[in-house]
């Protein structure tokens, strides 16, 4: 799981997998939550180039992340977010909480 | 002619087989022609009522999840069975944003995104028995929820 | 650690089952990390498997075929079941090129595709109550029979 | 199914589907022997570039319609065969009767 995430400062990336789902949330959130814990981190981004399933979990992880950050001023965002995934942000409401980014992907990095 | 169909998946209560659950109700669907769009519907539908199987029905115990899929002409029935802990009010269990493990970072949208996705919802629930989630939905019809 | 799994899947009897069994029982395997290769002999085993049940054990009926699999650490266990016609001679079946059918096309080569392509194939029969095929495979072994 | 059958003179070309089990083989068998039925056809080509799964149905499919050209000198070839399928030409003992070839398709055409 580690190598899904890049630290650059304070901003950490977080390349979310095909799938998000309650299963892969769960391991996200455990690596995830060692590194937010340290305290440097401010910009916390997820990268939803590869992912083309989200359900509720997602939601509810990146809001549970979001809660975190918001203690010190942290921000949260979504980018490269596909057509499906931008509609159950919408739906859920989590847009009015995060940054969401639609902007394809025009470089897409090796990781 | 009718057609009909009909399957019968049971997998254990593991978080690696929310994706299987997906993809077989999805196979399953393919018999009824649906769009990309309908496939997600259903595949996120029955990942909402499967997880809820694994985390509010059995939390940490290893047990059954009973799927149950027919389709007759266009309509796909899947019903989503435990015989976990059940639920006291049904009613209030479905209002958006409702959880009861909102430490668990659930976020209280699993039934709202299952009635958002597909065409009817229904939930019998037994507190100490168990929970039936029955979804409905006509394949073929075009009526996104997002149009 | 150990890892452990289960799941049963019952399909109609209908050949357009062929391929969701197969997709069902290949999402399952995903969890043993298989090979490409050896995702194709499961996806073939089950297929010969299946098909068995629709055109000798049921004919012309439609009944319910039951399919278990398993795993522990790197062994996938397939079992298929039917409540059809059954094998009179075991022994005599298995043999390749073997067929009470060639009029309607079969090769004979069902089981024999199901012993090249998994590990260890065993039948269990009982004339006019059915049949169950029971293939194991362990994954991540590299064994192919093409090698 | 008429739409992935050509007939040229007295040659047959079928396009496989992507998966050639039972369900698949007893469909292409009901049109196809429609057609021979006529007399017509002397060649039989099945064309695999698009099929990626074939089990011993689809073996016993071939063998029937080989066996149903034999008796007027007609013969049956499948191109475009990727290994996995090869090889299960291979240990069904098909090849001996019919001609296959893997060369690859250079020029995919619409269809
Ligand atoms: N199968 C079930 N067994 C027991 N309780 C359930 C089940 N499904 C849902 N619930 C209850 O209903 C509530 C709302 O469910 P849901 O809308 O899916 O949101 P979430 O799963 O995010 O909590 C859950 O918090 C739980 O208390
Ligand atoms: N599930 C089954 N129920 C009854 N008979 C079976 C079953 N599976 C196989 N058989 C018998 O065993 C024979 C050989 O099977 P197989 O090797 O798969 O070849 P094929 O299916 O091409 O006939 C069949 O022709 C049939 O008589």
């Amino acid at each position: 799981m580690e190598e899904n995430m890049v630290k650059r400062g304070n901003r950490l990336i977080v390349y979310v997998p095909r799938e998000l789902d309650h299963h892969f949330a769960e391991q996200i959130t455990e690596t995830l939550d060692q590194e937010l814990e340290k305290g440097i981190v401010r910009q916390l981004v997820f990268d939803f180039s590869a992912t083309t399933f989200m359900d509720s979990s997602g939601i509810g992880m990146i809001m549970g992340r979001k809660r975190l950050l918001s203690c010190c001023g942290g921000t949260v965002s979504a980018i490269h977010v596909n057509d499906r995934i931008w509609r159950i942000m919408q739906l859920s409401g989590i847009y009015k909480h995060i940054e969401i980014s639609q902007e394809a992907v025009w470089n897409r990095k090796m990781r | 002619m009718e057609h009909k169909n009909k399957m019968v998946l049971e997998v254990e209560s593991r978080s690696c087989n929310e994706g299987l659950a997906r993809i077989a109700v999805a196979a399953f669907a393919t018999q009824l022609n649906p769009t990309l769009e309908e496939v997600a519907d259903i595949k996120t539908a029955v990942s909402e009522a499967i997880t809820n199987c694994i985390v509010h029905a059995y939390e940490k115990e290893t047990e059954l999840i009973r799927i149950e899929c027919f389709c007759q002409n266009k309509e796909l029935t899947v019903i989503i069975r435990d015989t976990g802990k059940g639920i006291e009010d049904v009613k209030r269990a479905m209002e958006p944003l409702f959880t009861t493990k909102p430490e668990q970072d659930r976020s209280g949208m699993g039934f709202a995104f299952m009635e958002a996705f597909m065409d009817r919802v229904s939930v019998e629930s037994c507190p100490g028995r168990g929970t039936s989630v029955t979804m409905k939905k006509i394949i073929g019809r075009q009526n996104s929820v997002f149009e």
